[in-house]
């Protein structure tokens, strides 16, 4: 199954400006389905980006994170071609992680 | 209108390009490079996933801003121009809202946002460690018109800058 | 004598259409039979209005609760609507020409 | 009773068809004035800019659909369909057998008039035609597989200009004006017409959301809506205007839907195709 993670990390000179677009439904609570039930919360709690073995960025998200999130960062000391490791965990214990490349 | 932004969107569209290779190099903001499909390595789930431990649950348990920001970080923001707040006038669609954070203050430890109309005002919050830009852009979701509340802790300190968003229904009647 | 008239006449066709003696349920029935032939012509126009078909199912529900009252004025809202409805797409098949970019 | 009323419809199809032989079908003439209508009004947006819709029309639209667009939440959409276009059908054959040019970067040509079967064809039908020939189920005009496949073939034929051409076929000719007449009828309980927003109202604020020009209108689909969280094709951004205005709408792609969109994508003859679109 096609990862839930889509990356694009580009390195410009030392600094590394990285965006991430995750599938995912960050339902809220508050939305009502069709028959009139609400939906149940269903989100994103931590997500975050690992590089050489170090975290580089976490992001602690709730409910009003919207659906198929997206979060743009930049960090230091990544080279083209080396490694990111991007991980989530939502509030049900589902989880997703992808090993994308600095270009 | 600014005549600039149709140039660069015209000029990526006239670009004579004859192969139309899939990975399409023609990104929209001229500093992206790929925009087609991510030149993604497999992706190998072996990855742990993310402690779940250090989600500040209370915070966003919190149903008012005050609340939201004292269990956060146990202190009084103090507003500064240096944090710059980059959010619409009126958000084209509540459930999608792009905000971006960014601050010239020195050794920021976290960047969070708070939206204090919402039912959970506490939307996003961010640790910054050493070594990673003091910036952060994301899509949030909001309830309708309200204050938003960009939060920075600098030096053990607390900063923030405010800016209000306009949120209504779009479209017809129905 | 000529003052007269009018008030005859609003007796006489208001004993017409709702004749006292007849059962509500039959009231009902005869309203959602008109409503329905009025719906099935503006389907035919391809015109029929979202409101229209919310009055129709209102009238059912209310005459399935035994609202009978409430069920005939739905079916005679819905009648009238898709009669606007009608009208509207009569009223457009010369109208549509003048609003054209020309 | 029921006689009289028969009679009657058919008296109104005849009266109809008599309004029609009088006034003479001229595309040309019509897109000479449409185009000269919207650039007049707009003197400031360049032609091509008129496929953004709202976002050519309103600079705080434009910021903050260009940071969405940067990294598109239709993004999923384009790569399922990628992934659907080039998985064969069960007898082996895929779309590719279908389309012209293995069906990459052909968007700009649809919808064209079949002299075969005397009717508008518009992508997402000749998707299912394709299915049905290969022995496949068709898909369901609304939902996610047919959007997210044309979201695949708008993608790849994105910057081409459109190139609807309508036949010396008088048929061709009657289904563009009945897309036109669809285009200026007013309906529903509201009362609107297409035009009346698209055509009258261009730029100007319906709640938050600003009006699309009718120039261009098609080029974006299918589009992601961030009021729908999801992908829309043709047909769900047209039933959902119908509903808006209190109109019921008609069955997806149907008759009168191909002949506006035929209508309308005739209308951008020369404006690039910007599908999949974001819209708010």
């Amino acid at each position: 199954m096609a990862s839930t993670i889509r990356i694009r990390a580009v390195a410009d000179g030392d600094t590394t400006v990285v965006q991430a677009l995750v599938q995912h439904p960050m339902d809220s609570g508050f939305v009502k389905d069709a028959q009139g039930n609400f939906i149940p919360p269903h989100y994103i709690e931590v997500m975050e980006f690992a590089h050489a073995g170090k975290t580089v960025f976490t992001a602690f998200w709730g409910p009003a994170v919207a659906k198929d999130p997206y979060i743009k960062f930049s960090f230091k000391g990544a080279q083209k071609g080396e490694d990111l490791t991007v991980s989530w965990v939502d509030n049900k214990g589902a989880a997703d992680s992808l090993v994308g490349k600095v270009q | 209108m600014e005549e600039t932004s149709n140039r660069q969107r015209n000029a990526c569209w006239e670009r004579p390009d004859s192969t139309r290779r899939l990975m399409i190099q023609g990104a929209i903001s001229a500093g992206l490079a790929a925009i087609g499909l991510p030149a993604v390595a497999g992706s190998s789930r072996a990855a742990t996933a993310p402690d779940t431990g250090k989600w500040p649950k209370d915070a966003f348990a919190q149903k008012s801003e005050a609340d939201a920001i004292k269990v956060l970080y146990g202190k009084q923001p103090q507003a500064s121009d240096q944090v710059k707040l980059d959010a619409p006038e009126i958000a084209e669609n509540g459930a999608v809202v792009p905000v971006a954070v960014s601050t010239s203050l020195p050794d920021v430890t976290s960047i969070s946002i708070v939206v204090s109309q919402n039912p959970f005002p506490l939307a996003a919050s961010y640790p910054i460690p050493a070594g990673t830009a003091a910036m952060v852009s994301n899509r949030l979701k909001m309830a309708k018109t309200s204050n938003v509340i960009a939060l920075v802790e600098s030096g053990g300190k607390l900063f923030s800058a405010t800016k209000e968003v306009k949120v209504t229904v779009g479209g017809c009647g129905g | 004598m000529r003052k007269l008239l009018p008030l005859v006449a609003l007796l006489f066709s208001a004993g017409l259409s709702s004749p006292a003696w007849s059962a509500p349920a039959d009231d009902y029935q005869a309203a959602y039979a008109k409503a329905e032939v009025a719906i099935r012509q503006a389907d035919a126009l391809k015109n029929q209005w979202t409101t229209t078909l919310s009055e129709l199912a209102a009238a059912k529900k209310a005459a399935d609760a035994g609202d009978f009252d409430a069920a005939v004025a739905h079916a005679r809202q819905a009648e009238a609507l898709a009669n606007a409805s009608i009208a509207q797409a009569k009223e457009q098949e010369s109208a549509w020409t003048k609003a054209v970019i020309r | 009773m029921i006689r009289a009323m028969s009679l009657a419809i058919a008296l109104s199809y005849l009266w109809r068809a008599v309004a029609f032989a009088g006034e003479p079908v001229n595309p040309d003439a019509d897109f000479k004035a449409f185009r000269d209508y919207f650039t007049k009004r707009f003197p400031k947006v360049s032609l091509n800019d008129f496929v953004n819709g709202p976002y050519s029309m309103d600079a705080d639209l434009r910021k903050q659909w260009e940071e969405i667009d940067a990294f598109p939440p239709y993004q999923f959409a384009v790569d399922k369909g990628k992934e659907m276009f080039e998985t064969p059908f069960r007898n082996g054959k895929t779309y590719g057998d279908c389309f012209p040019n293995r069906g990459i970067g052909i968007r700009q040509n649809y919808p064209y008039f079949d002299t075969k079967s005397g009717e508008v064809i518009t992508l997402d039908v000749a998707i299912n035609q394709c299915r049905a020939a290969n022995g496949e189920q068709p898909f369901d005009y609304n939902k996610d597989d047919m959007a997210a496949l044309t979201a695949y073939m708008a993608y790849t034929s994105r910057g081409k200009p459109f190139d609807i051409k309508i036949p010396d076929d008088p048929r061709a000719l009657a289904a563009y004006q009945k897309g036109e007449q669809y285009f200026y009828t007013r309906r529903g309980q509201l009362n609107f017409s297409c035009a009346s927003c698209h055509v009258q109202n261009p730029g100007r604020h319906i709640r938050t959301e600003v009006l699309a020009p009718a120039l261009g209108i098609m080029a974006a689909l299918p589009i992601y809506r961030s009021e729908w969280g999801g992908m829309g094709t043709t047909s769900r951004r047209l039933t959902s205007c119908n509903s808006q205005v209190r109109a019921v709408p008609l069955e997806p792609e149907d008759e009168l839907y191909r002949d506006v969109e035929y209508y309308l994508s005739y209308m951008s003859n020369g404006l690039p195709v910007s599908g999949p679109g974001a819209r708010p």
